[in-house]
């Protein structure tokens, strides 16, 4: 580098500087214009939804209180019904824990073969790939209320429907994910139990399982968690358990806003356990992978 | 290997064998020992039973078809023609369907040989290929006929109802009108309503022929009676599905905008207190187990219902995942770069901006965008709640349980809107996390 | 009893094997050599039917085995066992465990789901492993042992399968000098003490000469020689890696001490 | 004070956008005649509406009598209502129904007990605060608590979704709204019914009634309390002519045929918030 | 100029550092060796008050640096450089904004906040980087270069911000040879040339004689030698490493070929 003559160098830094602050431009303007656009879509979309809304943003920020503070309020003073709410409303908190539990059951074993059949190198027929592809990816666009309210004037209220919607969108969500795993599976067992003569169902349950199953697990109980949430909302739309009697609850107003908080209480300290829960087990799951 | 130490190990790999089985059989054993549970506490036996096949039939049929009502006000002798009934259908005054004929006697002629005719006085002929002569006669809250005792099961009687199901259409007959259904496939009037000059021509006219509607352009006439189609509200629709997306992008992003500086808050090696660093975490947790569901309620007093509230309620919700999220995602960033800007003498900040975020940028964006389109399914379903956008419109169309062809386009679009989202949010982040920051 | 006959492969416009043609008349071991990407795994795995032939046939005891479907070509690979050279084992699963998935032809996947394999099988199972000395392994996980430990494993489960035949794609190429004696004896072993018939890829000339009855040289796809180690001289060689008059014996060994009866054709060879 | 936009809440029942529709001409006259912009919104359920009112975000409503009860109980200055809709005969009542499959067997309430019993929303009058306590008052040893008289009491959500789960047989009696004039072969001249039927969705012959209330009020148009007078006034003078001045609009607006809006107090409605009081249990 | 008195840093009860006294009167090219553990990483980032001293003094030019707090100290470590084992680069962005780090110090928070440099920062840096051979790596990002690379880009941050002193922490440990040597150059050639005080931890006792005007050597956190590489004999080598008779100098040694003043001094050393 020093034997480089003098000119000929400046020349080449000056060609580099050169290009080098092009480049700066470059990413200068776009920074700036993806900032741009950026502001220009939060400010414009918050005035649109703030003029689409039937309260604007500021007149309604003094007022967030309120209706927790009635709820409160009301509870506070039954707060000695409060326990016995709570054991009235278990069942329903049972029952919404079932439609989460059985669907993320069903949907994980509805994502595992779509995941399996998905995936190059594992499918057992590749052509069918892109098939089980666009199956998983509608199956996880369908936002759950549209199948469970459907399959409610089909096969009326009540944990089926939910269950369905829900274990319909979660068997496309896990699909996807499971298939980002899979596609990393090392190859080789397969390879060596096809080699003995082992069925297409062998070679994936004994080659490609035991190699993504902690990961599997891991983002199952993740979804078990999101479908906890699910299913406390489908309830809210009518299908059965504790999402229903909170918006019974909620819909009569004062008179009923101790039951509204006890199932509140069951409501939040579920989510919040099998959060808590799911998080800590799935971290030991995949850190064992680590290594 | 001696024969005894052979034999042991045999043992061994028997008794590993029995504890494989015994897990291999318990844990589905576990989980079929639930599904059985299941099975009774949902009472799934008895929702074979409760299962209404018709209406599944009915909610088949209706997506794809759509009827036109003719109807007899017995009381009037009115003869009015509906699409689906509603008023936003009816015929204007002296245009009929080419199926209906005459005057005096209204001939409706419902396709494979059924014809029906409404006489005067309020009688009724229904000619039915294969069944004898209906004739009917309405009278007061009375309808009388000359059916047989035994009926078919597609002919529901009694003395002040009748009605009569056909592959071809329904008829109902009471004392105060008598209703024929003539069923046609396709989405009736998706495009312009009966009172538009435009109903009724085809494309290449529209495109190419000559001015319909002396006041307008075709195409510019055209599309302002599509666009404001009464019957299937194409703006409306339009701006619902606007309005979804509009609270899936300001939850999303206001969130991570605010769950972004609580992160540092939050995280181990960035907190000034590790109180604050506590605190911050439970409010974490707590935003995000309260559950959108709920902020959506407790909005909806503040702000009222539209698509700010369910933005908000998004925004409320993700800043604890977000939060969390990131805040583990900055307890694990690499020491070494911010060490590496400090020994420059930076200042925090600018610390934070060079040795820091460039390291969770990834994380961030591929949480981000991934939050986007999921949000977008939750956009829907908090619409159905706070009443705003697609949502809304869909679970209101559902709840009136007739308007199934609308129900299907909203779901068509629902699923559209969505997969699009998903396309566009893993588009943004592979163009954003393979470029440089 | 095996004859391959006119076997092609093509990937794309690239011929991997191409018209290979080689009578088997008795058991005997074969050791297939050439350099990397000869066609040699290409070759193998056709005949265990893991890829599918472009033409041509491979025929064992009167039977087409390139037309084979279904569960009648999983029948053919369990009668014609294959070892590789990263093993292939499933390496979170037991030792018995993957010897055992040498019988899978024979289970149906109810029973592998649960694990039932009949005792019998078990016992089997851990005699072979005694017979190749890893009964001590056993009950480890296969990820555990050593590449040479897991090489004898997957060694195990094709004797699992009671194959005609065992193919081994490059069985010791990643192992040590040490390991990689102990796998070839015990193939040979396999081959003289069963009468199985053992085809091997080898990578280094020595190993073949030492070990195998017949060499078949592979080069871009074809064959290009087929004898005895004896008819395998240096000049033969040089010409199968395609090097030229600096090539050196030596420089694919991977042998540490000898055998009685190689000595004896090295000194041949050389000659 | 000034308002610079006018908002119009509208209660379930429809779908949201048909409802939406009908509202159109009256925000177009409200534009006209305040000046300032006006915006409709339909809450999904009644109590999006009251807590609209609630919270000061919906100026105008056309409320049920119980949600108008619900709403002054829980702040009895946030809204006067003003108007109220007269029926064809000049009433301005309508009834809640009860009513069962024929093939069940069920006749009357005497046969549902242990039997399961559906309401619509919490916050209908028709369809939940009226029978909640008429019913009782059939006889002796009914009460509203599941596993007492019936079975099991339930909220299916709105009318059409009773009528639709009875039909289904997922309940076995319900009650919703209907005129009460007319014939119960054609689901009475309006109401829940009869619009179930015209969709083709139930086949009378199928049904039988069980149970009709007492009249029930109909429900009052509300204006928020907080509007100006003047605001008020217009509204007021607005909707009580829209019959007068747009037949078609008015149609709309009251879901059906009317002779439009007549004024009415508080008054009107005390039994109702008496009842919902009662219900309440305070 | 640099003086440090009585230092001292405690991790608990273990003392890093314990009462070390450093006096450089010039701008000189000083190696610290030692064995891992000894407190080398330690003394210099305490030096760049990348942490604080427990006890004693460091004086520069007569200024106290120990009790320098906020933007006083900030100021220290812009004139105080400090190069890494491991680069410690921001490896997502380019290179050139990486060396653009070292003016972090004298820019506005808020400019920097949206990466604007004034265009002639970034000119110096890419004169900078062709001085160090890198000029065609500018565009690129620090993490696709090689460690060798890396550690230029390092020392092109350290140039940047024109230090007095520039600190490097075994700058070469994870180097390869090749590499190695690159950058030992590059450090000796700006200290002969721009007059800068270098001072490096260096892991291997013949690079230290090599490219270094004065060797310090650590043990224990105490300093046991401090000389002229001539000084640094076998034996002195043996104390300061603890080692035993058995030490041998090429056991530390990452050289692959010699320049030439370091043989004459090697000569020495041997002798
Ligand atoms: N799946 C495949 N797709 C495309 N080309 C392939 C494929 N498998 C093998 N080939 C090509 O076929 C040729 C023969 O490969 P093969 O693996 O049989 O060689 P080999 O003799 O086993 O070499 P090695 O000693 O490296 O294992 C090579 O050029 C290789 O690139
Ligand atoms: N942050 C810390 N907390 C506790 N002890 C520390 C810390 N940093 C260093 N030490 C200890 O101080 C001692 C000196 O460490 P230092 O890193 O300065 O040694 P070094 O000479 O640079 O060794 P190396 O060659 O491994 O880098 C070591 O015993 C180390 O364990
Ligand atoms: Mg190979
Ligand atoms: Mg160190």
């Amino acid at each position: 580098m020093a034997d480089i003559s003098l000119s000929g160098a400046q020349h080449h830094v000056d060609g580099i500087q050169a290009s080098y602050m092009a480049q700066v431009q470059r990413r200068r303007l776009y920074g700036g214009l993806t900032l741009l656009i950026f502001v220009v879509l939060m400010v414009s979309g918050f005035n649109v939804a703030d003029d689409r809304n039937a309260g604007g943003f500021w007149d309604g920020l003094h007022q967030i209180g309120d209706y927790p503070a009635d709820v409160l309020s009301e509870a506070w003073d039954k707060r000695a019904d409060l326990p016995a709410l709570i054991v009235k409303y278990f069942p329903a908190l049972v029952e919404t824990i079932n439609i989460a539990a059985v669907s993320t059951l069903i949907g994980a074993i509805g994502g595992l073969f779509l995941s399996l059949l998905g995936t190059r190198g594992l499918a057992k027929w590749p052509r069918l790939i892109p098939l089980f592809r666009r199956i998983s990816d509608i199956m996880r666009a369908v936002p759950e209320i549209v199948i469970a309210l459907v399959l409610i004037f089909v096969l009326g209220g009540g944990p089926v429907p939910a269950m369905i919607a829900i274990a319909i969108h979660t068997a496309g969500a896990l699909a996807k994910m499971f298939s980002e795993v899979s596609e990393n599976t090392d190859l080789k067992a397969v390879d060596g139990l096809a080699s003995t003569g082992a069925t297409w169902s062998q070679r994936m349950l004994l080659g490609v399982l035991p190699q993504v199953a902690p990961n599997y697990v891991s983002y199952t109980l993740l979804r078990f968690e999101i479908n906890i949430r699910a299913s406390a909302i489908l309830g809210f739309v009518g299908a059965g358990g504790l999402g229903y009697e909170l918006r019974n609850a909620m819909a009569w107003g004062p008179g009923r806003f101790d039951e509204a908080a006890a199932i509140f209480i069951l409501l939040f300290g579920t989510i919040v356990f099998f959060d808590q829960v799911s998080s800590r087990y799935r971290n030991r799951l995949t850190e064992g992978q680590g290594q | 290997m001696t024969t005894i130490d052979l034999d042991a190990t045999k043992f061994e790999a028997e008794k590993l064998f029995a504890r494989k089985r015994l897990i291999g059989f318990g844990i589905p054993s576990v989980i079929a020992v639930y599904f059985v549970y299941i099975f009774f506490a949902f009472d799934l036996p008895g929702l074979a039973g409760r299962a209404n096949m018709e209406n599944a039939v009915t909610l088949a049929s209706d997506s794809w078809s759509y009827k036109v009502h003719a109807t007899r006000d017995n009381r009037s002798g009115n003869v009015t023609y509906a699409v689906e009934g509603e008023r936003k259908g009816t015929y204007p005054e002296g245009q009929r369907p080419d199926w209906v004929r005459g005057d005096e006697v209204i001939t409706i002629d419902l396709g494979g040989d059924i014809i029906v005719r409404y006489l005067p006085d309020n009688r009724t002929e229904i000619e039915i290929p294969g069944f004898q002569l209906i004739e009917a006669q309405a009278e007061g809250r009375t309808v009388t006929t000359n059916l047989p005792d035994d009926l078919p099961d597609w002919i529901s009687a009694s003395d002040r109802r009748v009605g009569i199901t056909t592959p071809e259409g329904r008829i109902t007959l009471t004392g105060a009108r008598t209703e024929v259904f003539n069923y046609f496939p396709g989405w009736e009037l998706f495009w312009f309503t009966l009172d538009s000059p435009y109903y009724g021509q085809s494309l290449a006219t529209i495109l190419f022929g000559d001015q319909i509607d002396p006041a307008r352009g075709n195409i510019t006439g055209a599309v302002s009676d599509w666009w404001n189609n009464t019957m299937w509200r194409h703006k409306d629709v339009a701006w619902a599905i606007g309005e979804t997306i509009l609270m899936a992008f300001l939850g999303t992003m206001g969130a991570a905008l605010i769950a972004l500086p609580l992160g540092f808050l939050a995280a181990k090696r960035f907190s000034p207190l590790m109180l604050l660093r506590a605190a911050t975490r439970r409010l974490f947790d707590f935003l995000r187990g309260v559950d959108a569901l709920i902020w959506t309620v407790v909005l909806a007093r503040a702000f009222g219902p539209g698509p700010l509230t369910g933005a908000l309620a998004i925004l409320i919700t993700d800043t604890g995942t977000f939060g969390k999220i990131f805040s583990e995602a900055l307890e694990n960033v690499d020491q070494k770069q911010i060490e590496g800007v400090a020994s420059t003498g930076a200042k925090p900040l600018q610390r934070y901006r060079f040795g820091v975020i460039p390291q969770i940028v990834p994380v961030l964006l591929a949480q981000i965008f991934y939050f986007l389109e999921s949000n977008t399914r939750s956009a829907t379903i908090i619409g159905a709640i706070t009443g705003g956008g697609i949502g809304l419109m869909l679970t209101q169309a559902i709840q009136t349980q007739k308007d199934w062809e609308e129900v299907a386009y909203y779901i068509i679009l629902i699923i559209a809107m969505v997969m699009l989202m998903d396309w566009f949010s893993g588009w943004l982040r592979a163009k954003l996390i393979g470029r440089k920051t | 009893m095996l004859k391959i006959d006119k076997l092609t492969k093509r990937f794309g416009d690239k011929t991997a094997v191409d018209a290979a043609n080689i009578l088997v008349e008795k058991p005997s071991m074969i050791g297939i050599i050439g350099r990397s990407g000869a066609g040699k795994s290409t070759l193998l795995r056709m005949v265990n039917c893991l890829s599918d032939a472009s033409q041509g046939t491979i025929t064992f005891e009167g039977e087409d085995i390139t037309g084979l479907r279904g569960s009648a070509r999983r029948n053919w690979q369990s009668r014609c066992a294959m070892i590789f050279q990263q093993f292939n084992l499933v390496p979170r699963m037991d030792v018995v465990s993957n010897v055992l998935h040498g019988t899978l032809n024979k289970r149906s996947t109810f029973a592998t789901m649960f694990n039932l394999y009949p005792q019998s099988d078990i016992h089997r199972a851990i005699e072979i492993l005694d017979r190749l000395g890893i009964a001590e392994q056993a009950p480890k996980r296969a990820e555990a042992l050593s590449g040479g430990q897991q090489q004898r494993v997957a060694i195990a489960r094709a004797l699992m399968q009671d194959p005609k035949i065992i193919l081994a794609d490059e069985p010791i190429a990643s192992l040590d000098p040490m390991n990689a004696q102990v796998v070839m004896q015990a193939l040979r072993r396999i081959h003289e003490e069963d009468g199985r018939m053992v085809i091997a890829n080898l990578h280094t000339l020595d190993t073949a000469r030492r070990y195998c009855d017949r060499v078949i040289g592979m080069r871009d796809g074809r064959i290009v020689f087929d004898g005895t180690p004896e008819q395998l001289t240096v000049g033969v060689a040089r010409d199968i890696y395609g090097a030229g008059a600096d090539f050196s014996e030596a420089a694919t060994s991977t042998e540490i001490e000898t055998l009685g009866r190689s000595e004896v054709r090295e000194e041949k060879a050389y000659a | 004070q000034e308002i610079t936009e006018f908002r119009i809440g509208i209660l379930g029942g429809e779908n949201a956008q048909d409802r939406m529709n009908s509202y159109q001409c009256l925000a177009d006259y409200t534009t006209a005649a305040l000046g300032v912009e006006t915006k409709l919104f339909a809450p999904a359920d009644y109590n999006g509406v009251i807590q609209g009112l609630l919270g000061g975000t919906i100026d105008m409503a056309w409320l049920g009598a119980s949600s108008y009860a619900a709403t002054f109980l829980q702040d009895p200055d946030a809204v006067e209502p003003v108007l109220i809709k007269v029926n064809l005969d000049g009433s301005v009542g309508y009834h809640s129904i009860g009513f069962a499959r024929i093939d069940s067997g069920i006749t009357s309430l005497d046969d549902m007990e242990g039997k399961v019993f559906g309401f619509g929303d919490p916050n209908s009058t028709s369809g939940y605060l009226i029978p909640s306590i008429e019913i009782p008052q059939y006889k002796d040893g009914i009460t509203m608590e599941s596993g007492e008289y019936f079975d099991e009491v339930r909220f299916t959500g709105g009318h059409e979704q009773t009528i639709v789960a009875v039909n289904n047989g997922d309940i076995d009696g319900g009650v919703t709204w209907a005129d009460g004039q007319g014939n119960w072969e054609d689901g009475y001249n309006s109401g829940a019914l009869r619009k179930a039927v015209d969709a083709g969705l139930v086949d009378m012959n199928d049904m039988v009634q069980i149970w009709q209330s007492n009249v029930i009020p109909e429900g009052p148009v509300v204006l928020r309390q907080a509007l100006p007078d003047d605001v008020k006034a217009t509204m007021v003078a607005l909707v009580d002519g829209l019959y007068e001045a747009d037949p078609e609009c008015a149609y709309g607006v009251a879901a059906g045929e009317t002779l439009g809006f007549q004024p009415v107090t508080h008054a009107m409605y005390e039994s109702i918030v008496a009842a919902r009081q009662s219900v309440i249990g305070n």
